[in-house]
């Protein structure tokens, strides 16, 4: 599967002293892939900034957390969903959006606003229309159905953006501060309870498809796409915020089931408080008959959450959920000697230590070269504009800079009747009802300065965002990112991230925005050519009056216009 | 001019929340001897051809370009003269 | 006055109608639930927008199975009033308490934007805050807006002026620029645009917050 | 059990957007044989009942109550014993 020859003999040798079974390699094998494990990334990472006085969580949970005064709270991530969106578009995006979702509520917020970050090839393929239009009706499919206005977003365009487009999404929570959750199992015998969608083979990667014994004609009659349901995300966000907010005293911690589905959310749940879990696969609700152990634990079907409930009140926690419409199941229970085991059929499938899916994954330095065309020094270049005129309406006239209005006009921007500014001006602003302050927030990148100068690149990312911000009447407070890139092994791909994340955390320093969560996707490329750079910075930043909200538009005749800055 | 009769219904492993939703609605309504239902496209398509083959070309173009999403869905028809 | 605000599964809109009323009308408002069956102790009705049930079939289809739906066809006959917006009015449609249907737009894409919308009929307990013609400013959020009806109940929609509300640049492609209208009795109003969310100057309008102002003003006169 | 092919269509008279939207979209394509194109709705409904008259039963009191938009919508069904 996923694993290497050396990282299969450390689980061997070190690890669990045995051979593990099939569905223990499995579990390894996605708990240490890169979209789990960062394992690639992590060296990179540990260098982004995160203190700040505003901060209450970092990154590290399922999103990020500040402080926004009166006891109340921001959070806020963003995620990418580039693979998914390329295969099938409205789904992949659709199902980005209802990810990212899951991670803000799960922290016990209530989800306010989400926002998007686009790149495309250049829009005269057909198939780029195609795909921008399916990415944006996912979008809006999920976003419009479940409440969460979008507020804003960017797109661009370019060639480099042609086999793989991105699509990364925001989302942004408030919540007071009394209200803050951890994705933690502890307390033996605590139980481990179920909720939502059944579990299917959505997203369990073709190389099962092929290994399992299907015929020809039984593949093609299969699919594994996942599926987003915002209906049911709806009802779940009522629920787990109800519990969040009256029934705290009997929740031990809770989770969403994001990649690599359950195993991930009950491992992660597990390590991090020391401890471990019993789990009995027959109890998992199942929409298809004979899936395997493997399968059911690495479905990454969606709208599924997984909660750590007080013993003895199971049942308490089961009939909330079922006057929500949604059903939800005792699948197991916390154990005190720290293994991760697994029951199906009556029979055991799996028994490691928890803390060896999750802790004890190699990690990767690479080493850093500066890559030649980053080294030869190039002539300044000086665009020769004889036709100024002309020169703007061509400009102006591209679609990474033309409006986006066909775009956000089918987002709803304004349910939750808190949107100040929509799409269409700087940074989009969002005020807290009942209080005299806004939250203002922003994505932004621009990947071609990041492909020429990584480090500048970095903080000009860092400053764009800063100065819509600003521009909004903010004052920025965090961000979050999305790093996308190419193959680590790459040193281009690598020397360009290890850089520009410098770059980022440089800025985000002198801004006094530290980085409080974010997401890393690699291998963004096809026939070994990758994508420009790209890490998208998602910034929050806060308005402490509302009389500071200051809109992008002239709002009168004869207002003057200043230039500021060099 | 020929009569083309197509479906286009989710494959099988798809999860179909619509169908679900259905279900639940008409089990609702006391309707409990439904046990399943399924919610899926039907269209009636015109087409002017020459003959039946060509006007099968069309179909299938047209369920590869735009009327079917193969990662999802399949498809069958039914074709006559009219 | 005391306000119900319906929610059922997937209602979206239902806290920004309770803001509305509570906020900034400034009268009493309950959420209530779409399994209760009694709405005896409410003077009116509002059906928020939202995606009830996920809009699965059709918007609004399974929603008017619900049992609160008994309660409100009590009240439309007794002459409470009853206000259906966005997908308050597809369920208010589909549960034959209005004539008509709300389709897919024309363009198939939803549409949220910014409209200019014109009051048509302003003798209405509805709409006598608002001039006769004029024109408001006010949000749509909406992929099947697109209101149709036959012929003939188009007729009676305008020999009884139950014609509200029109669009001034056709954002869904209704008939007749429809964007709200009555039942014959005129105390059943659906419409797709959101008087809830222009409430207020800093949402950008408040030309809804008349809409609920001319209900209290119907009350205090009659 | 019974199986229930269950079509569920617009009313000829009934506007169709989204018949006429497929329709641009596919000549735009170039399949301009394509003289007109309706999409439907097809269900497949399973029924346990004990005999064909019992199933039919479900069948039109579901489209009276749920399935079927009286307004614009007419049906038709299919019902065969599996
Ligand atoms: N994908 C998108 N989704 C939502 N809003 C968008 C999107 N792309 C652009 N917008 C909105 O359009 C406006 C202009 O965006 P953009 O062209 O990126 O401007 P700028 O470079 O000034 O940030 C912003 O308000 C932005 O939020």
């Amino acid at each position: 599967m996923g694993l290497t020859d050396q990282e299969y003999q450390l689980i061997v040798d070190k690890l669990i002293h045995r051979l593990p079974n099939y569905t223990e390699i499995g579990l390894y094998s996605a708990m240490w892939s890169e979209h789990c494990s960062y394992k690639n990334s992590k060296p990179i990472l540990k260098k982004f900034w995160s203190d700040g006085s505003r901060v209450i969580q970092g990154p590290g949970e399922g999103a990020g957390v500040l402080d926004i005064n009166d006891g109340q709270a921001v959070v806020f991530k963003a995620e990418s969903h580039n693979h998914p969106s390329f295969v099938e578009p409205y789904e992949g995006a659709s199902t980005g959006v209802g990810g990212i979702i899951r991670d803000i509520f799960s922290m016990g917020a209530k989800p306010v606003a989400s926002l998007d970050s686009l790149r495309f090839g250049e829009i005269k393929y057909p198939k780029n229309q195609f795909l921008l239009n399916r990415v944006v009706s996912g979008i809006a499919g999920y976003g419009n159905c479940i409440g969460i206005p979008t507020v804003g977003g960017e797109i661009g365009f370019d060639d480099t953006y042609n086999g793989n487009p991105l699509v990364n999404v925001m989302c942004v929570g408030l919540m007071d501060q009394s209200d803050i959750e951890v994705g933690r199992s502890k307390g033996t015998g605590n139980a481990i309870i179920y909720v939502g969608a059944k579990t299917g083979r959505d997203g369990i990667n073709g190389a099962t498809f092929a290994s399992s014994e299907f015929s020809e004609k039984e593949a093609s009659d299969r699919s594994a796409v996942q599926v987003g349901d915002p209906f049911m995300e709806k009802l779940l966000v009522d629920a787990c915020l109800e519990i969040i907010k009256n029934h705290s005293d009997i929740l031990v911690g809770i989770q969403d089931m994001g990649a690599a589905g359950i195993v991930s959310s009950s491992a992660e749940m597990a390590a991090k408080a020391n401890s471990g879990v019993d789990l009995d696969l027959d109890l998992v609700p199942k929409r298809e008959n004979s899936m395997t152990p493997y399968e059911i634990m690495l479905s990454e079907s969606q709208e599924r959450m997984l909660l750590c409930i007080k013993k003895g009140y199971e049942q308490e926690v089961i009939d909330i959920f079922k006057d929500f419409g949604l059903e939800a199941v005792n699948i197991g229970h916390v154990n005190n000697d720290g293994q991760y085991r697994l029951s199906y059929l009556g029979k055991s499938v799996c028994d490691i230590p928890t803390k060896s899916l999750v802790d004890d994954v190699p990690e990767y330095k690479h080493p850093l070269i500066r890559p030649d065309r980053l080294v030869k020094k190039r002539e300044n270049f000086i665009p020769k504009i004889s036709q100024p005129y002309k020169t703007l309406s061509n400009l102006l006239s591209q679609p990474t800079i033309a409006s986006k209005e066909n775009v956000y006009r089918q987002y709803d921007s304004r349910v939750q009747t808190n949107t100040v500014l929509s799409p269409g001006s700087d940074a989009a602003v969002v005020r807290v009802r009942h209080t005299n302050k806004s939250l203002a927030m922003t994505t932004d990148c621009n990947s071609r300065y990041i492909y020429l100068n990584p480090y500048v690149g970095g903080q000009i990312a860092v400053a764009e965002a800063a100065r819509n911000i600003i521009a909004s009447g903010g004052q920025p407070i965090g961000i979050t990112d999305c790093l996308n890139f190419g193959n680590p092994d790459d040193a281009d791909s690598y020397y360009s991230m290890d850089k520009s994340v410098e770059g980022m955390s440089k800025a985000c320093e002198l801004f006094d925005t530290p980085v409080v969560g974010g997401n890393v996707s690699l291998y963004n490329e096809t026939d070994s050519k990758a994508i420009y750079p790209t890490p998208m910075v998602g910034m929050v930043g806060l308005i402490e009056d509302n009389n500071y909200i200051t809109t992008q538009h002239a709002t009168k005749a004869n207002q003057l216009v200043y230039i500021i800055g060099e | 001019m020929y009569l083309v009769k197509l479906y286009v219904t989710h494959k099988p492993s798809i999860l179909d929340p619509q169908g679900e939703a259905i279900k639940k609605a008409l089990h609702n309504l006391n309707h409990n001897s439904i046990t399943s239902i399924t919610q899926d496209k039907y269209f009636e398509i015109k087409i002017d051809a020459n003959c039946k083959e060509d006007a099968e070309k069309v179909v299938k173009k047209s369920c590869e370009e735009l009327l079917v999403n193969q990662n999802m869905e399949t498809s069958h028809y039914e074709i006559k003269e009219v | 006055m005391k306000f119900a605000v319906i929610s059922f599964p997937g209602s979206n809109c239902d806290n920004d109608l309770y803001y509305a009323i509570k906020d900034a009308l400034g009268e009493q408002c309950d959420i209530v639930s779409s399994k209760t069956y009694n709405l005896d102790a409410y003077d009116g009705i509002l059906i928020p927008g939202g995606f009830s049930f996920g809009d699965y079939l059709r918007s609004g289809a399974i929603a008017k199975l619900s049992p609160i739906m008994r309660a409100i066809k009590k009240a439309a006959d007794d002459g409470k009033f009853i206000i259906g917006i966005c997908n308050g009015f597809q369920i208010l449609t589909e549960a034959n308490l209005l004539p008509g249907s709300l389709i897919k737009n024309t363009n198939m894409q939803f549409v949220s934007s910014w409209e200019k919308v014109k009051v048509v009929n302003n003798k209405t307990m509805f709409t006598n805050n608002y001039k006769k013609d004029e024109i408001i400013k006010i949000p749509v959020a909406h992929g099947e807006g697109n209101y149709y009806c036959d012929q003939s109940t188009l007729k009676q929609l305008q020999e009884n002026n139950q014609i509200l509300f029109t669009y001034q640049d056709n954002p869904n492609g209704s008939v007749q620029d429809i964007a709200g209208i009555t039942n014959k009795k005129g105390n059943v109003l659906g419409m797709m645009p959101h008087p809830e969310r222009a409430v207020e100057d800093i949402l950008g309008s408040k030309d809804g917050l008349k809409l609920f102002k001319s209900i209290l003003n119907h009350k205090v006169r009659v």
